[in-house]
């Protein structure tokens, strides 16, 4: 008897607990159904044969309690709760004839199911994790064979890489369509415009880098571009004949002359 | 084999190209030995020399491991060498710390090998909560579910389904296996059932247009 | 000595907990195959349960293995399972070298499937780089990407389109099958990230209105 009382009381702390850890822990259920879930389980019986109008009852005082305890809810716990407690009218109140949608037992039956559904999901995942498993249980070869005979190299990608390569360039912020810098790029139709400006009036011979355009003497990067520009350029003018080139030494100035109407 | 046809073919493949059988069960056992992934019989055929018959030999060599510290398993379409799990304990050394899965993981792995193939939405229907970012990438990522064939519903929205690597990874020879199966079938909780009120638009014959072709026997 | 009775050869070992002889040599098959590199005696001693006799168990084993396409061998004073020489042939593939693809492939690869047929200005316009030769050439000898139809633009430039091989190796039905832009964000694949509630559970599904021109036939 007295046994009886003790475990009664410490059960009844059990589910104080229990009750208690529900609304605090919130964040511990994954989503309305799982409370749902917990909460049938109180019932204790097969989830088939469950009264969901109690399960209603339940998930509704334990929104109520969340709100006391101004506890955030997600959205969709309370879109639940409304739609339990829109089941529960239906279950109390017999349908008036000729009233469209399903009846509070359809929707009852749905529930049940889907909660039988997710407890089932829950014990297979439970059993699949109960399954050998390679790595764990049992093993695949240790060691691949070390013959090196014919070596062929394949290249692979998972759909993962695919997938997150296209989502990369999809999303680049930077997104810009390619150009060149072209600021400090001097290009060779610039210098042959220039040069065919100029060549009439060089009868003498001339340091091929006094033709550089303004500008474009001081900066390294500029005066490359510029060098290689007017070279390039200079060969272009030999080659139609219309100027000579000529450098006495290695690294020595490159010079160059018209050779158009020169006497 | 048809232009080696000089030998009526049955067990008696040419004696002169086909190695004999006994030959043949060295070289797939060599073959599945070596490779610590599974072998396709179609891999195994183009290895060996014309004429061979890599799925009798496979069948040989399968009963000739029985019961021994190494096993011949089939894994989907693929063969591979295993040890027997009981001598799990032996192997401590090899254990690969594997990454826990998450709680969410686990189920919505479950969920896509018991309901294969499988849309996110479905998903979540069965688990009630919206499926996170991370998760369905983890599972992608450690290879264990790749994208199905899209659904032919409103949408088309894309499908997972299990990969054989998971299929190796759990031991099973196929997603027929899963434990409990045949159970969860019967109990009609693997149908996919609307629900009631919900316009049924194309609903009535989806549920069993897309289970057989991975379940069906 | 040679028999597999469980009668210990006055080792003086317990009858109680030493294994059979026979149950030895399965353990001592499991490990040599399972590990990474060769085994020595002691090791296998002392993972083996007590009263065990690795080296007996061996010299079964390594009996049993004589003529097969496997060996049990001694490399110094270490144990290790191989394939029989005679059979190095048939390993050929096994060194083959798997390489990652580079990122410049892969994104090249992805506009294809996700934009085929596409020419190569427009690859370089989607990628905002231009695409090496080389590049292109690579996936060709892959035979993961093909020449499609030239396109009814000025130049009728050629277009690329990704083959079967591709899919099959991506494990895809169709390329109709790769997410849409949509679903990618919500596997969490595109780094940037709508603010968080902006994505709700219904927009999953409706991720084809990228996709339908593309993939139309």
């Amino acid at each position: 008897m007295a046994d009886d009382l003790f475990q009664e009381t410490a059960q009844s702390v059990a589910e104080r607990l229990a009750a208690e850890a529900l609304i605090v822990d919130v964040d511990g259920f994954e989503g309305p159904l799982d409370v749902l879930l917990s909460l049938s389980r109180t019932q204790k019986v097969d989830l088939r044969k469950i009264s969901v109008l109690e399960l209603a009852k339940q998930y509704l005082s334990f929104v109520e309690r969340a709100k006391v305890l101004r506890i955030e809810l997600a959205a969709d716990y309370l879109v639940m709760a409304a739609w339990l407690a829109f089941l529960k009218s239906r279950l109390l109140l017999p349908q008036e004839p000729g009233e469209d949608g399903p009846s509070g037992e359809e929707l009852a039956a749905h529930l049940a199911f889907q909660l039988e559904r997710l407890q089932a999901m829950r014990d297979s995942a439970a059993q699949l994790m109960a399954q050998d498993q390679l790595g764990r249980d049992f093993f695949a070869r240790g060691q691949g064979e070390d013959i090196t005979r014919i070596k062929t190299v394949t290249y692979s990608a998972t759909l993962l890489d695919l997938m997150q390569g296209y989502a990369r360039i999809r999303t680049r912020d930077d997104f810009r369509p390619f150009v060149l810098d072209r600021e400090s790029v001097f290009t060779m139709e610039e210098a042959l415009e220039r040069m065919r400006k100029l060549i009439g009036f060089t009868g003498s011979w001339t340091d091929m880098l006094s033709y550089l355009p303004d500008g474009w003497h001081s900066d390294p990067v500029r005066r490359r571009s510029a060098t290689a520009a007017t070279f390039a350029a200079a060969l272009q003018l030999v080659k139609e004949g219309k100027l000579e080139l000529r450098q006495s030494d290695t690294y020595a100035p490159i010079q160059l002359r018209s050779c158009g109407e020169e006497p | 084999m048809e232009d080696h046809s000089a030998v009526p073919d049955g067990e008696g493949e040419s004696l002169f190209d086909a190695p004999l059988m006994a030959e043949q069960e060295r070289m797939v056992e060599a073959v599945l030995f070596a490779s610590a992934a599974p072998v396709t019989l179609r891999d195994l055929t183009a290895r060996m020399p014309h004429g061979c018959n890599p799925a009798e030999a496979l069948a040989h060599l399968r009963r000739k491991y029985e019961g021994r510290g190494v096993q011949v398993v089939k894994i989907g379409d693929t063969w591979a060498m295993r040890t027997a799990p009981d001598l799990g304990f032996l192997m401590q050394k090899e254990t690969v710390e594997s990454r826990k899965l998450s709680r969410a993981a686990i189920e919505t792995l479950a969920i896509i090998a018991y309901h294969q193939p499988v849309t996110r939405a479905e998903i979540e229907e069965i688990r009630g909560v919206s499926v996170s970012r991370g998760t369905v990438d983890q599972l992608l990522e450690m290879e264990w579910i790749r994208l199905g064939r899209r659904k032919m519903t409103p949408g088309r929205p894309v499908t997972f389904v299990v990969t054989p690597q998971f299929l190796d990874h759990f031991g099973l020879e196929s997603a027929r296996d899963l434990p409990g199966l045949k159970e969860l079938r019967a109990a009609g909780l693997l149908e996919n059932r609307p629900p009631p009120g919900a316009l049924a638009l194309g609903d009535l014959d989806e549920s069993d247009e897309e289970q057989p072709e991975l379940f069906e026997d």
